[in-house]
């Protein structure tokens, strides 16, 4: 039997020219749902032993340990972000560190589908179709957040900004829907400048 | 649409990112011995609500942050939100002192359960 | 149509005279001038008749100057595009624009509705509620379609909406509502503090009437000042200024609607894919509105003909579009403001027949200004009738009377030539907005008129709106709100200053009497456009309709396009003066969202078509679509239904999947079920509160079939769950159970029994899912390269592996739902489809066969497995399923297990589950089939049961039905009868299970 | 008796310049004591009068109401009246109801414009299409006239309707009841009004009641704005008020106060003559004589008496019909409001006796009080009269609670596998 054939939800979707915005699939990232209690010292200490990182504990955060990621989900949440190919090694020592403690990991590298989106008019694009106030600064660079967006729900990361590189996190059958909600919303001939220099207004 | 705040993990946001769930404080008798509850109390579990102008104390989950359930209470005229507190938790006891009606009623032998006695005051 | 010069020589600071642009109206060619309105334009071509109104067909031209226009409602476009019911006066034109007037036929000058003027004596308001009740068929057949036919105003587009819509979002600190002198400066001062501002208005420009108001502003032209604000608000950087944008509602907590017309104005960006409408939901920390006034009518006889408008409208075709609206006019007012009208006219060369004004003496600087300009003011005079031409199409002149308040009839008439009248009663705060979420409002004597009062959200009204009229101190006003909107912001704008001379007050007239006898035969308009009159105000008050709510209902006042924004407050006047009671006695109708319409393809946004509601789709898809699968939607999902191949219809393709499951081996994507990892050392205890049935007795590595129950006993889902270790276990849901029954478990853990440690965490999308089922099922397994023992002694019935089928990593589940042999084979699932796709070519020497969900559905129906949903409609009971043995004696206490208990749960007579045998055995009962105590020649007959799953069993070769039967389980061999359209198909009481009754294919 | 209404009448009138008509009801002071109380003027306590009055011969009779009669749900509704329910007791009292609207404008001699247009319930999923086949299976052998009719002939019925197959529900066909149709909500309560008035029923607005007043286990009368009303029997149907109000007397209910809400678009020429519910999708629609397309949604979830609701409820109803009547999309909403209505566990309403003797309470018509008030006031005026149910309204006793009766309507439609 050959190697397992990779097939991600969005394999074969280009994005056309006229979007606003660059907006791919990202394929190779390892995801893993870690459970545990924040107030329980052995629970973080042995989770930081494994991804070399502090869980983040203030809300909507995220921290980083060099390709592994944690974003916060809820106080006893985490999304942990790795390459793929490393999932199976991190969930194992995960497991093997946090046997005696009250806790769960499990590997959801293919329960969500990630969409990139790049460009200055990536927030306004997403705010076609979410209500949060991402321009504020509440949502700099780092932050996590699980949304309401266009009827689905998803997960937001705001990887860095200037120029905007946002990471959507959508259910894996919802991805379709949610890219040709992009193709229609992220057009360039209906993109919006929210706020900034506006042209002067007639009189 | 209600803006609702979420006092597990601070988020605010619109009533769809949240999910109502009713009445709060409902204690659900059969959790201890289903055979000691009465046809009258499954009743009033099941189907008996509080059901307020004014304040109303209920509960709500964090849908789209955080995933916890919280309480909150709510004038169900103005829609003003007056407080929200821990899904096991007791409302702030000036609202409990401010319901009326039938929450005036459940709220009182809470409030003098809570109330300091003279002599813990003192020591 | 008349090449009469309407339009001047010169003015008209908005149209472009270099730029013509080319319409139509009614097929009509005509031409206007870039910056007209379709109002202006068609008024400068000579045509007055806008359209007709609602009930009386009575011609109508254009009344106001923006969106309070009830009168001049025209259809603009053409087939799919057409949009009926729009404003003239709003309308932008544009080259190639069509427009057509409404509610006319056949034309727009010879209108046969025009019948029911002549007959307007014998329908009054309300008349339909006392008559048209014999003979009773009459109503639906005869009158109804009538009636229905006359009214309505536009028509509908034809065909679907070739243009796209949008929403957007955003958050601010700071939304003003209006961009007039108030507005603008509210806006100025809140972004000088730094504030996140909004700043919209509903018309194509910053100004409000800033150009058509006395008074400066730091010694120059208001217009100078509103230049420099615009600028510095779209330059500012914190700041969002939006025109063509109507702030449409508002609602709980701040929350608004604005929408923003992108494209109307703009067909060429339209035909580019700009979006062209989009709706705009606002979060405001604080809103300030700066929505202006609207002036009043005058009601007077036959106050509603072609020529007749708003003073400031006459006023703004002049400055505006330079369009005269006629060649003579008089000004009819109570107030200073319409003077400015006449000064207008003048100024423009357009004869001013003379100022008519209700107050007596003319000591005013408005009164100064007009006599220094020629002309001539007629105190203390009222209009008390009109005269009109053939149809009332065209004004000749009007009757004028002394004025007297509280007079009953008219003397001492004159008579003034004129074609025109610009008639102001006055203005009236728009304060629609401030009531939507519950604002009061305040009556206000000096305006006679309501203003806000007290608001419970972070709300203020500020200028015209606040009923602050004077210039300068609106001004004021909307700087004062600006900066106190910002709680911490320092005041930073410099603070410019107005200066407008004082006005003389009002005088309130609400009914202007006609010559004649007292109110008889004579129409005094107060709701044009639903034609309802000051006679119909007062009939209803004299039936008893006493309570304005009522006589808005019986009469239709204020509930015409317009919703009242030109006809309320002269309505309550009129009241008010019929009953004797004062305004704010008589109360006032509640304002409710939108302020003007606007268009529902904005409210649905971009969610239409592919877009309307996501469509979940499982990793396998792609290929059930290549094969042509017929798809079926269960909760979002699209699952596929049956396969059928080139020649095949949908029952052929489905009991040829069933054979293959039966004879040979089936592959079915069960990716869609639900799938929740629940893991603690509670975990087990946990289970066996929310399951009827143990598990904490499962042993690792073994499958368990459950059923939930709610509290009320009743059954809402089931599924098989796994142990995988001692504290984890995997449970599996119904499709379309996965999301709610996960939430539910979370529910259950964090407010009810929150000392158990337990986690919960959904699955589902990690995993493709499927079934591989039937005699050849292990071979096929075999052929895939298992890493684990698959042999019927090493792999039982109901155990679950962990392994890989060649490189997949799997878990397989050997659990059945169509009683056969079956392995449910689960993978990641970006790796499904390569293991689908390798599985099918595994199984192809064995005739594998893909099955859809509805052979799935035949073969457990077979096997008299309950599918929830079908068998079961949230009343029904385990017992009464016959799956009484699922539910747990020893638990001390379960979800739904008290409710169990209660008198009608335990009852005798409750329907129980039995399998059903037709007699023929082709016929197949029909879904939902009910069967009957005794048949009748005809209804009603005593119903004791329902058909629940009927289908055609290919394998039986008989048809086969599952039943909710009254004492079904004591009635076996008993023969029911279910009456049909037709006939009454007999069938047999046997058990559930048709096939297999000992299990032994699924054992093997 | 008032002098009758008709085309001769208005004629006559039409002479006078329609100075003589006379009041349609009369504004009388409270009297000290009724033989029966019944509170809130809406179509269910209007109808419940003039039922006493006319089958009962109860004369002494009044309704207090706090505001103005007709002002509460009864004019904020979508007027659509049908009977098509699954379970027998819906059946039974819709039914009547229905029936009753067939001959109510002869009957109280005001036009109450029943129209009979039919009842269009769209089948969008197997699933739903097969709920629908049950219900009528049921409601034929039940003697209803309805019918499964198939996409074409909805497509027939509705020319404006999307018949794409390929959209994301497309039709499959139609639970069909050609005699339901739509009245006019205001006439309604104005036509019970005059007919209640007529027979001697005092109708006193802005009357707002206080309290119940207990002589121990019986009601002795009620405190009012206007002073204390003695009586011995006291008919409460006050919709999403009705938990205040029996609270007073020591009574709880199963109930909760939630907006429902409505919109119209602005008037256009027939286009739709029928009323199309789409449940699936979640709206419904049909078009009122004035041209008004008439959309109804849901409620919102939570606890509300302010009779404002929220955006989204009506924006999802909105979404749904543009997908499935896609003309709609240029037309424009005109006016949304909301309404309080009261729910119960079950969704289905309560009538009957409560444990205080001489109180009765008709309520938790929840989003179908409008197409029931006929049968509602008709077997609400039986039960007070002779003080034991209505043989068709004993099932909705309060008594199903304790026992687990429950009269679900909505099950029907839960989806799963």
């Amino acid at each position: 039997m050959s190697e397992a054939q990779l097939e991600t939800a969005l394999t074969g979707r280009e994005a056309p020219g006229d979007l606003a915005i660059e907006i791919r699939e990202l394929t190779t990232r390892g995801m893993i749902d870690l459970r545990g209690d924040a107030g329980d010292g052995k629970f973080m200490a042995a989770a930081k032993d494994v991804l070399g990182l502090d869980l983040p504990t203030a809300p909507r955060t995220s921290a980083a340990w060099g390709e592994v990621q944690a974003l916060w989900l809820s106080p006893d949440q985490w999304l942990i972000l790795c390459p793929r190919a490393r999932t199976e090694e991190l969930l194992a020592a995960l497991r093997q560190a946090l046997a005696q403690i009250h806790s769960f990991a499990v590997d959801v590298s293919d329960m969500r589908t990630i969409i990139r989106l790049e460009g200055h008019a990536a927030r306004s694009v997403l705010l076609k179709g979410c209500s949060l106030d991402l321009l504020s600064p509440d949502y700099a660079a780092g932050t996590v957040r699980r949304l309401r967006f266009a009827e689905i729900a998803a997960l937001l990361h705001i990887v860095s900004e200037r120029p905007d590189v946002l990471d959507l996190y959508v259910f894996r059958s919802y991805a379709d829907y949610a890219w040709e909600w992009f193709l229609a919303n992220g057009r360039a001939v209906a993109a919006i400048q929210p706020f900034g220099q506006q042209a002067v207004p007639a009189v | 649409m209600l803006i609702v705040h979420c006092p597990v993990c601070g988020a605010e946001g619109d009533e769809t990112d949240f999910h109502y769930g009713g009445e709060a404080h409902i204690r659900r008798p059969a959790t201890q011995d289903p055979t000691t509850v009465s046809d009258a109390a499954q009743r009033d579990y099941l189907f008996m609500r509080r059901n307020p102008k004014g304040l109303h104390f209920e509960r709500w989950r964090c849908d789209r942050g955080c995933g916890k359930w919280f309480h909150a209470v709510r004038d169900t005229v103005t829609m003003d939100f007056k407080a929200t507190y821990g899904i096991t938790e007791l409302p702030p006891r000036e609202l409990m002192e401010a319901a009326s009606g039938e929450w005036a009623a459940f709220f009182k032998d809470k409030l003098d359960a809570a109330k300091p006695s003279r002599k813990g005051k003192s020591s | 149509m008349s090449g009469k010069p309407y339009r001047l020589a010169q003015g008209g600071r908005l149209i472009d005279r270099s730029k013509k642009v080319s319409f139509t109206f009614d097929g009509q060619s005509m031409t206007g001038f870039a910056g007209d309105t379709v109002a202006s334009a068609v008024l400068a071509n000579g045509q007055r008749v806008f359209g007709r109104s609602f009930k009386y067909h009575r011609p109508r031209g254009v009344v106001g100057l923006g969106s309070e226009e009830m009168n001049a409602l025209v259809g603009i476009g053409e087939g799919p595009r057409h949009e009926p019911n729009l404003r003239a006066p709003q309308v932008e034109l544009h080259d190639g624009l069509i427009a057509q007037s409404q509610n006319r036929w056949p034309s727009l000058n010879f209108d046969i509705g025009a019948l029911n003027s002549k007959l307007s004596r014998f329908i009054p308001g309300g008349f339909y509620y006392k008559t048209f009740m014999w003979p009773q068929a009459f109503w639906k057949h005869v009158y109804e379609p009538m009636i229905r036919r006359a009214a309505g105003l536009g028509k509908a587009p034809a065909g679907s909406d070739p243009d796209t819509y949008e929403h957007m979002h955003a958050h601010c600190d700071v939304l003003v509502i209006g961009a007039g002198i108030a507005g603008l400066a509210a806006a100025e001062a809140a972004q000088a503090a730094g504030a996140r501002v909004i700043i919209c208005d509903e018309t194509p420009r910053f100004g409000g009437v800033a150009d058509l108001s006395a008074g400066t502003i730091d010694g120059a032209p208001q217009l100078d000042w509103v230049h420099t604000r615009a600028k510095l608000l779209a330059e500012a950087g914190n700041v969002h200024v939006m025109t063509r944008t109507t702030a449409v509602g508002h609602w709980h907590h701040n929350h608004l609607m604005l929408f923003e017309r992108v494209s109307d104005h703009d067909p060429e960006g339209l035909a580019r894919g700009t979006p062209r409408h989009r709706l705009w939901k606002v979060r405001a920390k604080h809103v300030i509105l700066a929505t202006g006034a609207l002036e009043r009518p005058i009601a007077f006889a036959n106050n509603d003909r072609p020529g007749i408008m708003l003073a400031t409208a006459a006023r703004g075709l002049v400055e505006r579009h330079g369009v005269a609206p006629g060649m003579k006019g008089v000004v009819f007012t109570n107030n200073d403001d319409a003077y400015l009208t006449a000064l207008s006219l003048k100024r423009a060369g357009v004869a001013v027949a003379g100022i008519i004004d209700v107050r007596q003496g003319t000591d005013s600087a408005a009164a100064r200004d007009a006599r220094n300009a020629g002309i001539e003011i007629i105190p203390g005079h009222a209009i008390a009738g009109v005269e009109s031409g053939y149809g009332g199409l065209s004004l000749s002149g009007v009757k004028i009377a002394p004025w007297r308040k509280g007079q009953g009839r008219v003397v001492n008439e004159s008579r003034l030539a004129c074609d025109f009248i610009a008639m102001s009663g006055g203005f009236n705060p728009v304060v629609n907005l401030w009531c939507h979420n519950g604002g009061k409002l305040t009556f206000d004597s000096g305006l006679q008129s309501y203003r806000p009062g007290k608001h419970h959200d972070r709300i203020q009204a500020v200028g015209a709106a606040n009923g602050t009229m004077d210039l300068a101190a609106a001004l004021a006003e909307g700087y004062a709100a600006g900066e106190a909107a910002v709680k911490d912001g320092e005041p930073k704008a410099g603070r410019s200053k107005a200066e407008s001379a004082p006005q003389r007050p009002l005088e309130p007239i609400w009914f202007s009497p006609a010559t004649g006898k007292y109110n008889e035969g004579n129409k005094h308009f107060i709701d044009f456009q639903n034609d309802v009159t000051a006679a119909d105000l007062e009939l209803a008050q004299r039936e008893g309709y006493e309570s304005v709510e009522h006589t808005k209902r019986y009469t239709t006042f204020g509930m015409a396009t317009d919703q009242g924004k030109t006809s309320n407050l002269n309505g309550l006047g009129v009241l008010a003066e019929a009953t004797g009671k004062t305004i704010p006695e008589i109360g006032i109708t509640t304002f409710r969202p939108p302020y003007t319409p606007f268009s529902f393809g904005s409210i649905a946004g971009s969610l239409t078509k592919n877009l309307f509601l996501p469509v979940r789709r499982t990793p396998i898809f792609r290929w059930h679509k290549a094969q042509n699968a017929v798809f079926e939607p269960v909760g979002q999902w699209r699952r596929a239904y049956t396969y059928p191949r080139a020649g095949e219809d949908k029952h052929q393709s489905i009991n040829r999947e069933i054979l293959a499951v039966r004879n040979k081996v089936g592959l079915l994507d069960a990716s869609t079920l639900g799938k929740i990892e629940i893991k603690g050392p509670d975990a087990a205890e946990f289970l066996d509160r929310v399951y009827t049935n143990m598990f904490s007795t499962l042993k690792v590595g073994r499958c368990r079939y459950g059923l939930m129950m709610n509290e009320l006993g009743f059954l809402i889902d089931d599924g098989v769950t796994v142990r995988l270790g001692d504290d984890h276990f995997l449970m599996h849901t119904t499709s379309g159970g996965a999301d709610r029954i996960a939430a539910w478990l979370e529910e259950w853990l964090q407010t009810e029994w929150t000392q158990y440690k337990v986690f919960v965490t959904p699955v589902t999308e990690q995993w493709a899912q499927f079934a591989i089922a039937g005699p050849k099922a292990r071979e096929v397994l075999s052929k895939l390269g298992p890493d684990f023992d698959i042999s019927a002694e090493g792999f039982a019935h109901m155990a679950m592996k962990q392994g890989k089928l060649g490189s997949h990593p799997v878990r397989i589940y050997r659990i059945s739902f169509s009683g056969e042999l079956s392995y449910e084979v689960a993978t990641p699932a970006n790796l499904g489809r390569g293991l689908w796709d390798a599985i099918l070519s595994a199984g192809a020497e064995f005739g594998i066969e893909a099955y859809g969900t509805e052979a799935l559905h035949v073969l457990r129906a077979e096997k008299g497995y309950i599918v929830i949903g079908d068998e079961t409609d949230g009343t029904v009971t385990p017992g009464d399923v016959g799956l009484d043995g699922l539910v747990s004696k020893k638990k001390a206490d379960f979800i739904g297990k008290r409710s169990l208990e209660q008198s009608f749960l335990r009852s005798a007579g409750r329907k129980q589950l039995v399998g059903l045998l037709t007699e023929d055995p082709k016929d197949v009962l029909p879904d939902g089939a009910y069967a009957v105590r005794a048949v009748k020649d005809k209804p009603p007959m005593e119903m004791i049961g329902q058909v629940t799953s009927t289908y055609y069993s290919p394998t039986l070769d008989h048809s086969i039905a599952m039943a909710l039967i009254e004492n079904g389980r004591s009635r076996m061999g008993e023969t029911l009868s279910f009456p049909l359209d037709d006939k009454v198909v007999k069938a047999k009481i046997t058990d559930p299970v048709f096939y297999d009754k000992e299990g032994s294919r699924q054992n093997v | 008796m008032k002098s009758r209404y008709s085309i001769f009448s208005l004629a006559r009138n039409a002479m006078n310049y329609h100075k003589d008509w006379e009041r349609a009801w009369r504004s009388p002071a409270p009297k000290s004591e009724y033989d029966a109380v019944i509170v809130g003027a809406g179509g269910h306590g209007l109808a419940t009068a003039y039922y006493l009055a006319k089958n009962h011969k109860l004369a002494n009779i009044a309704v207090v109401e706090k505001g103005w009669l007709g002002g509460g749900n009864t004019g904020r509704n979508t007027t659509i009246i049908r009977s098509n329910y699954l379970q027998d007791p819906s059946i039974a009292i819709y039914e009547l109801a229905r029936s009753l609207y067939e001959d109510l404008s002869r009957d109280l001699n005001f036009n109450v414009m029943f129209s009979p247009r039919g009842v269009m319930m769209l089948c969008q999923t197997e699933h739903e299409f097969r709920a629908f086949k049950r219900t009528a299976h049921a409601n034929r052998l039940a003697g209803l006239d309805c019918r499964m009719i198939s996409a074409e002939e909805v497509k027939k019925i509705a020319p404006i309707i999307n018949d794409d197959p390929n959209c994301r529900y497309p039709i499959l066909g139609a639970y069909y009841q050609p005699r339901g149709g739509t009245g006019r909500h205001d006439a309604v309560a104005w036509g019970y009004a005059r007919g209640a008035d007529s027979l001697g029923v005092d109708i006193i607005q802005n009357c707002e009641v206080l309290s119940i007043r207990r002589d121990g286990g019986k009601v002795a009368g009620i405190e009012t704005s206007k002073g204390f009303i003695k009586t011995k029997k006291i008919g409460v149907v006050t919709a999403g008020h009705v938990s205040t109000i029996v609270q007073t007397a020591g009574l709880r209910l199963p109930i909760e106060s939630l907006c429902l809400q409505a919109l119209v678009s602005e008037p256009i020429k027939p286009v739709l003559d029928c009323v199309v519910m789409a449940n699936t999708v979640h709206g419904y629609l049909s078009q009122s004589d004035k041209g008004e397309l008439v959309v109804g949604g849901g409620t919102d979830p939570y606890n509300n008496y302010s009779q404002r609701g929220s955006f989204p409820a009506l924006e999802h109803t909105v979404t749904a019909l543009v997908e499935t009547f896609p003309i709609i999309s240029r037309l424009r909403m005109l006016r949304m409001w909301g309404g309080i209505v009261d729910m119960t566990g079950d969704r289905s309403p309560i009538i009957g006796k409560t444990d205080v003797e001489g109180l009765y309470v008709n309520c938790g018509w929840g989003t179908g009080g409008f197409k029931s008030i006929p049968g509602s006031g008709f077997v609400f005026a039986d039960t007070i009269a002779n003080d034991r149910p209505h043989p068709i309204a004993e099932p909705f006793g309060l008594n199903r609670f304790i026992e687990g009766r429950l009269i679900d309507e909505s099950v029907a439609a839960a989806v799963a596998h």
